[in-house]
């Protein structure tokens, strides 16, 4: 199981990977941790003819709060924002869903941003920027722009991103104050790909929900904001009977497929009840908004 | 692997029937296509670079139309062989006239082989039902400007 | 003999080298100039093979040689038919290189040799194949299904074997019989998935016409006689060695696989050492499976749940060919009567051809499937009785005194199933007072009051080991006083380093430290058969306790005459060899063994040759059969499905222990397998037999997560078949593991009254059977 | 097929080779610089058997390519013992009869160095959820769970200053751990909130 061959440059100013890109078009891929497109190369189901390699671009290693957001550069490891104070104190639903990402030498290696513009929809960082209300800088021949986290996803690995394009940063808002949050996956074994995950964020006010978000990782071909849930939860008291009404929203609402490890009908099923435990969870963490 | 999906269509029954028979629309609508030539009556041999993101096969075959009822029943069946192994689909297309429009009712059974079957089963079924979705997509567009 | 080390948890002497990076595996081996090899496999399940044009891969740069099944000549012949048996009248072997058919994805099909194993991979892309796809057969009940697919044309209904064995009248008891229950069972196929794959590396000495051969086989010597006759060289000439192997588990014994026949041959044509490597993707078509079974069983019982009879009929899938004959059905068979007295058996198979992987023992070789099928079968006569489900074993069980006990049928050695010895009825019991069966109820009820599902199984079973033919050993002493042992077993971290050495240091009055053992390699010793069937340490062990025996009545007869003193008062002990109760008379070990090998004046004649060295041989009449009870606790969520095994007890009797350490890391990596089988690891198929878990993500091994630590209680019932009186473990871990789980699964849900027959689970699989049973009250 | 000449330090010693940039690093530590105490297993970045530490990170080595590693500095199972004396993890290892085949044993020690430098104190829990990224099918994993504790304790105990060589520390890395774990942000909350699969095995 060796790689292709292929051309490889490791530029070392962003400009100088644009350059590449915009010279190389879909032929190129960027690489940062690899840890996705490593082992589809080394089975030849990738075979890029050019490999820009970004990891000599200290400049894109950045981890920061600015704005009421984390920016997340595209260099900064998975491990680093699971062990970042800044991450376990203003977005801890981030953190809980980068720790179950993988296994301990994944996270070394593998970016957030590289999971993001990889966009596998059973990948915990689609969902955790979905729900958080998220938004990426892309760079290409034509400058930056933003693209918010509902227009990055279109399908299975595939974005709306421009293959000469560049994500340099993602930005995860961090959570209201007084917000609950909870993510809930269930995988095969440890570090496995979820079957399904769930994120949620929960504010309370004056004794009813005030602000609930859901996204859903591994029922589509994208994350998954379950938005009919969150209208019905939108205004209700808070209480197991909210939370399996809210449960039934989203059964109806996903569009699951199936495959080896499980079934449409199993993954429309358990969506629903970890939704109803993430809520549950969040909610326990939620404090009453001054 | 099983797939299944309906689509409406703003043409009549005639009109649809038509454009999926025109090699000119397969040619333009089927995600991949590269090479469409005709070999027979309703025989092509094709050429298809089918893929998402990095993960790319370019499958040399054939594409035969058959069981034509003309504007309500026909099989597709798509085989070729390439890089990442084989593949074979085979789809019923059903047509009913729905108002204006046309409503579509597909089903597909694709069986994939080798390295794709192997390793990239867990999104063939999703990655099927998208390219299939990209196809009647541009036919609507195709369909909307003409009609 | 002054045991000292026998049973006493010696560190190994292996480890040191394994855990300072100084191991040697197949693909360490430093081999000057050496080509890399790569294989171009079927990607379909059943073809006709019509065109190879190789051209342009053998114009690659880089490319050394391009192989079909032409270039083999006679080498292109179907492999070897292992193990033949009468009722396998359709003995089917594969080519090293497919000639004209494919018959399942994965075949072999051409053999390319280049600089690098990257280059060899790119000539692949290359060669372009025309295939005739033909309609392929994957399940079992498919293959034998009216107008299936044939996967050998000449073989109606793709059955290649019908075999039965009986006891007792069958019919009668079943006629006669109160209750009878009947089910049918579904065990799916797994994979022994080792850690390091298969590797062959292989260097050709044109001028002396010797052959030197590396391989991650558990059988060296099979290879290296069966490479000698195929290559026409004499066997002298060629040694196979078996270095470190990364993990064997059954499927690295197999002569041939036919990258084994295709590396000497590129390297005896090339001129040049060749080395392959299999890769793990690879590894998930080219290395043998087991466990597919479909049985169609029943049991009949009286009033009291006492066995009358109990009779199966059950599809065994061989895969595409049959190279390794009946020895998994036929186990499976004689292994389901288990430590039960079952007065009328009646077992009855056929192997089945289906377009995959062939088929060759894995760890448990049958055992898991056979005993499967009895458990569940007990489990379902206690619920339909009203019986407690150790109550019900506990009257079936054979007592201690009925030893040996004749089962009545015939093992995989053919020799009649008799169990030398065992006490099954203080295993049951210590396993239950382990697992706190007493205080169960009391448990799960508390539990339940929490609204957590937490269920208890027990499971017996019977393993049989230590089989013949017989294996053989050297034991050595050099002048320096250390200790070589000698034997042709292969080792695949077992410890043999290290028990055979304590075997040895007993007899001898030495450290272990000094004793050296070398395993695997037909150069150091050219008799034996291998490593499998948990008859490593049973069989090699014994022969070298009788070889240490031998040299240490060699050793006191030498002394002698440097000590003045008859033999029978000389004594050995911490490297010197003294006179009895005289420790002050006492020489070395090692000037004993340079006064053994003299250089001037007469050699005693009763010496009988020079050194202190002997070679023993082995050859136990028949297996000896290993016992034991698992017993665990289990929590399942109704709501997701999944499982966490939260205690795992295991108590086993294999007579007596040479190293517990050794035997409980055997038991624990066991349950580890067993567990993956039960609940994690599905080799998935499509209906054209095609693989969709090929690589580590989908088949799942248990982590380090999911395995829970293994609570291990011993009872020792001596063999009397072998000197030590030692029985095999090594498949003790893993072969009730599926019936226990289900039994706890069962308990966990108990008010639905699931009905569990099949395995492995999933978390998908066990909500759909939890859907079902709450939809039929 | 652009060869290029590629320069590193394992175990604290220069290495140099030339290599085609496809080359993965797993096989450039094995066949270009001759140390092939790095064992391969899966090469689709599950199994863990090619663990290595980059920087003082424990990587698997067949994710990444060669030249990826020009520069950098590699820890490898070769550079854990002082001679015949073993590290005090190798130690725990045999004690603990926790490697049977040990095709697997030098990613477990390469994790478990990384694991211990970073994170001293661990619950079992907390150890095997690290572990969970390095496949074994022989033992069980129980005497390794066992021997990583030990290890802990052992360096924990303060007995083995030299311990961490520096091809083992992170880039920046002071040397004692157990003064970086206090400067962690002991916000680094230890439960996780996985569901049911995730959850720990507990007493009854």
């Amino acid at each position: 199981m060796k790689p292709a061959a292929f051309e490889y440059h490791a530029p070392r100013t962003v400009d100088e990977a644009l350059a590449l890109l915009d010279a190389h078009g879909d032929e190129a891929k960027v690489l940062a941790g690899g840890q996705s497109l490593v082992p589809m190369m080394n089975m030849r189901l990738a075979r890029p003819g050019v490999v820009v390699d970004i990891n000599r671009l200290p400049a894109l290693d950045y981890l920061t709060l600015d704005g009421g957001a984390l920016r997340i550069g595209a260099l900064c490891r998975q491990r680093a924002v699971e062990r970042s104070a800044l991450t376990a104190e203003h977005c801890p639903l981030l953190r809980d869903a980068v720790r179950l990402i993988g296994h301990l030498q994944i996270r070394n290696r593998g970016t957030v941003v590289g999971s993001i513009a990889h966009a596998d929809p059973a990948a915990e960082m689609t969902a955790a920027l979905t729900i958080l209300g998220g938004e990426v800088t892309a760079t290409g021949p034509g400058g930056e722009r933003t693209i918010d986290a509902d227009e990055l996803f279109v399908s299975y690995l595939t974005t709306s991103l421009d293959p000469r394009e560049l994500i340099t940063e993602a930005r995860f808002p961090v959570l209201p104050a007084g917000a609950g949050w909870s993510w809930t996956e269930i995988a095969r074994r440890h570090g496995d790909f979820a079957l399904v995950g769930v994120g949620v964020v929960l504010s309370v006010r004056a004794g009813v929900v005030a602000d609930a978000r859901i996204a859903l990782t591994g029922v589509g071909p994208t994350p998954v904001r379950a938005t009919h849930a969150e209208r019905a939860l939108a205004g209700a008291a808070p209480g197991d009977a909210l939370w399996e009404q809210a449960a039934e929203a989203v059964r109806a609402e996903v569009e699951p497929d199936d495959d080896i490890h499980a079934s449409a009908a199993y993954r429309r099923h358990v969506a629903g009840v970890l939704t109803g435990r993430a809520l549950a969870e969040a909610h326990g963490r939620a404090r009453e908004a001054a | 692997m099983k797939l299944e999906g309906t689509q409406t269509l703003p043409a009549t029954v005639e009109t649809v029937w038509k454009s999926i028979n025109d090699p000119e629309t397969l040619r333009r609508c089927t995600p991949g296509l590269k090479e469409l030539s005709e070999t027979g009556p309703d025989a092509y041999a094709a050429t298809l670079t089918v893929g998402i993101a990095a993960v790319k096969g370019t499958y040399k075959g054939t594409l035969t139309l058959s069981e034509k009822q003309p504007t309500t029943h026909l099989k597709i069946i798509l085989e070729g062989t390439g890089g990442p192994g084989f593949m074979k689909g085979e789809g019923i297309v059903d047509l009913e006239p729905q108002g204006e429009g046309t409503l579509v009712k597909w089903t597909g059974d694709v069986q994939v082989g080798g390295l794709m079957a192997g390793v990239g089963q867990r999104m063939l079924g999703g990655v099927g039902k998208m390219l299939i979705g990209q196809f009647f997509k541009c036919l609507e567009q195709h369909l909307g400007t003409d009609a | 003999m002054s045991t000292r080390y026998f049973g006493a948890r010696v560190t190994r002497n292996e480890d040191p080298a394994l855990l300072t990076g100084r191991g040697l595996f197949v693909d360490d081996v430093r081999l000057r100039g050496v080509a890399h090899a790569a294989v171009l496999r079927s990607p379909h399940a059943n073809a006709r093979l019509l065109s190879i044009d190789v051209r342009q891969a053998r114009a690659l740069r880089g490319v050394l040689a391009v192989y079909v099944h032409a270039d083999l000549g006679t080498l292109g012949d179907p492999l070897p038919k292992l193990i033949p048996h009468p009722a396998l009248v359709h003995h089917k072997t594969q080519s090293a290189l497919a000639k004209d058919r494919v018959r399942y994805v994965g075949e072999p099909v051409a053999f390319v040799v280049a600089e690098s194993r990257y280059i060899a991979e790119d000539a692949c892309d290359r060669i372009a194949v025309e295939y005739d796809p033909l309609p392929a057969v994957a399940s079992l009940e498919a293959a034998v299904g009216p107008d299936a697919p044939r996967v050998h044309d000449d073989v109606e209904g793709n059955v290649c074997a019908h075999y039965t064995q009986r006891v007792g009248d069958v019919d009668a008891a079943f006629a006669r019989a109160p209750h009878r229950f009947r089910e049918r069972f579904v065990i799916d196929r797994g994979a022994a998935s080792p850690m390091e794959t298969r590797g062959v590396a292989a260097s050709w000495d044109a001028g002396a016409a010797r052959l030197e051969v590396w391989d991650s086989t558990q059988a060296p010597i099979p290879i290296r006689n069966g490479l000698a006759q195929l290559l026409g060289l004499p066997e002298q000439h060629v040694r196979v060695v078996a270095p470190d192997v990364g993990g064997g588990f059954g499927p690295k014994v197999m002569m041939f696989y036919p990258e084994e026949i295709l590396v000497p041959f590129a390297a005896m044509r090339l001129g040049r050492p060749v080395k392959w490597i299999e890769d793990r993707r690879e590894h998930f078509v080219a290395t043998n499976q087991e466990r597919e079974q479909i049985h169609d069983a029943e049991i009949a019982v009286d009033g009291d749940g006492r066995i009358l009879g109990v009779r199966t009929v059950f599809l065994h899938d061989a895969g595409a060919y049959i190279p390794y004959g009946l020895i998994v059905p036929i186990v499976a068979s004689t292994t389901l009567p288990g430590p039960y007295r079952i007065p009328n058996y009646h077992c009855e198979f056929r192997a089945v051809f289906t377009n995959k992987t062939m088929v060759s023992p894995y760890r448990g070789a049958g055992r898991p499937q056979g005993v499967f099928v009895m458990e569940r079968l007990l489990d379902r006569a206690a619920r339909e009785l009203g019986v407690d489900r150790t109550e019900i074993r506990r009257r079936n069980l054979i007592q201690p005194h009925e030893f040996p006990y004749d089962v009545g049928l015939i093992y995989q050695d053919n020799a009649p199933l008799r169990y030398d010895s065992g006490d099954y009825p203080r295993c049951l019991d210590r396993a239950l007072e382990l697992i706190d069966y007493a205080g169960w109820p009391a448990r799960q009820r508390a539990a339940r009051a929490e609204g957590r599902a937490l269920g208890c199984g027990v499971a017996c079973y019977v393993e049989g080991t230590g089989i013949g033919p017989y294996e053989g050993a050297r034991v050595t002493v050099e002048p320096s006083g250390q200790v070589f042992v000698a034997t042709g077993v292969g080792t695949q971290g077992q410890g043999h380093l290290t028990a055979f050495a304590q075997i040895a240091a007993d007899a001898l009055g030495v450290s272990p430290r000094r004793v050296t053992v070398h395993t695997g390699d037909t150069g150091m010793f050219g008799w034996g058969t291998g490593t499998f069937a948990s008859r490593g340490a049973t069989v090699a062990g014994n022969a070298v306790a009788l070889a240490a025996a031998a040299v240490r009545e060699k050793t006191r007869l030498v002394a002698a005459t440097l000590l003045e003193a008859p033999p029978e008062e000389i004594e050995l002990g911490d490297g010197d060899v003294f006179v009895r109760g005289v420790p002050a008379r006492a020489v070395t070990l090692g000037e004993v063994a340079r006064a053994a090998n003299p250089l001037r004046f007469a050699m005693p004649r009763e010496w009988e040759g020079p050194g202190l060295e002997a070679i023993r041989y082995f050859a136990p009449p028949q297996g000896a059969f290993s016992n034991g009870v698992h017993a665990c606790v289990v929590e399942v969520d109704a709501e997701t499905g999944a499982l966490t095994v939260l205690r795992y007890v295991v108590v086993h009797d294999c007579g007596r222990v040479i190293n517990p350490s050794i035997l409980d890391g055997q038991i624990r990596g066991g349950v580890a397998q067993g567990l993956g089988g039960a609940f994690y690891e599905k080799l998935a198929y499509d209906d054209q037999a095609q693989p969709l878990s090929t690589t580590f993500m989908d088949y799942l091994l248990p982590t380090a997560a999911e395995v829970p630590p293994v609570e291990i209680g011993h009872v020792e019932t001596p063999s009397p078949l072998n000197p030590l009186g030692i029985k095999g473990a090594g498949e003790a871990g893993v072969i009730p593991v599926i019936a226990v789980i289900a039994q706890a699964v069962e308990d966990a849900l108990d008010p639905l009254r699931l009905h569990i027959t099949e395995a492995p689970l999933s978390p998908n699989r066990l909500r759909q059977l939890i859907v079902e049973a709450r939809r039929s009250p | 097929m652009a060869v290029r000449k590629i320069a590193l330090r394992i175990n604290g010693k220069t290495y140099t080779g030339r290599a085609e940039p496809r080359k993965l690093l797993s096989d450039f530590i094995r066949e270009d610089c001759g140390l092939t105490g790095t064992h391969v297993g899966c090469e689709h970045g599950v199994c863990g058997a090619c663990t290595i530490l980059l920087d003082g990170e424990a990587v698997r080595s067949c994710l990444l390519f060669a030249v990826q590693a020009e520069g950098a500095d590699l820890a490898t199972v070769e550079g854990l013992a002082d001679g015949d004396r073993l590290h005090p993890i190798q130690q725990a290892y045999q004690d603990h009869h926790a490697l049977q085949c040990g095709f697997c044993t030098p990613g477990f020690l390469m994790t478990t160095l990384a694991l211990l430098r970073d994170t001293p104190h661990l619950t079992e829990t907390d150890i095997r959820e690290a572990l969970a990224g390095n496949l074994c099918r022989c033992t069980g994993y129980q005497h390794i769970v066992a021997a990583v504790a030990a290890a802990a304790a052992a360096l924990a105990s303060g007995a083995h200053p030299d311990a961490y060589p520096p091809f083992a520390r992170r880039v920046g890395d002071s040397v004692d751990p157990a003064r970086k774990e206090r400067k962690r942000n002991a916000a680094n909350d230890r439960r996780t909130t996985g569901a049911a699969s995730t959850r720990r095995p507990r007493r009854t």
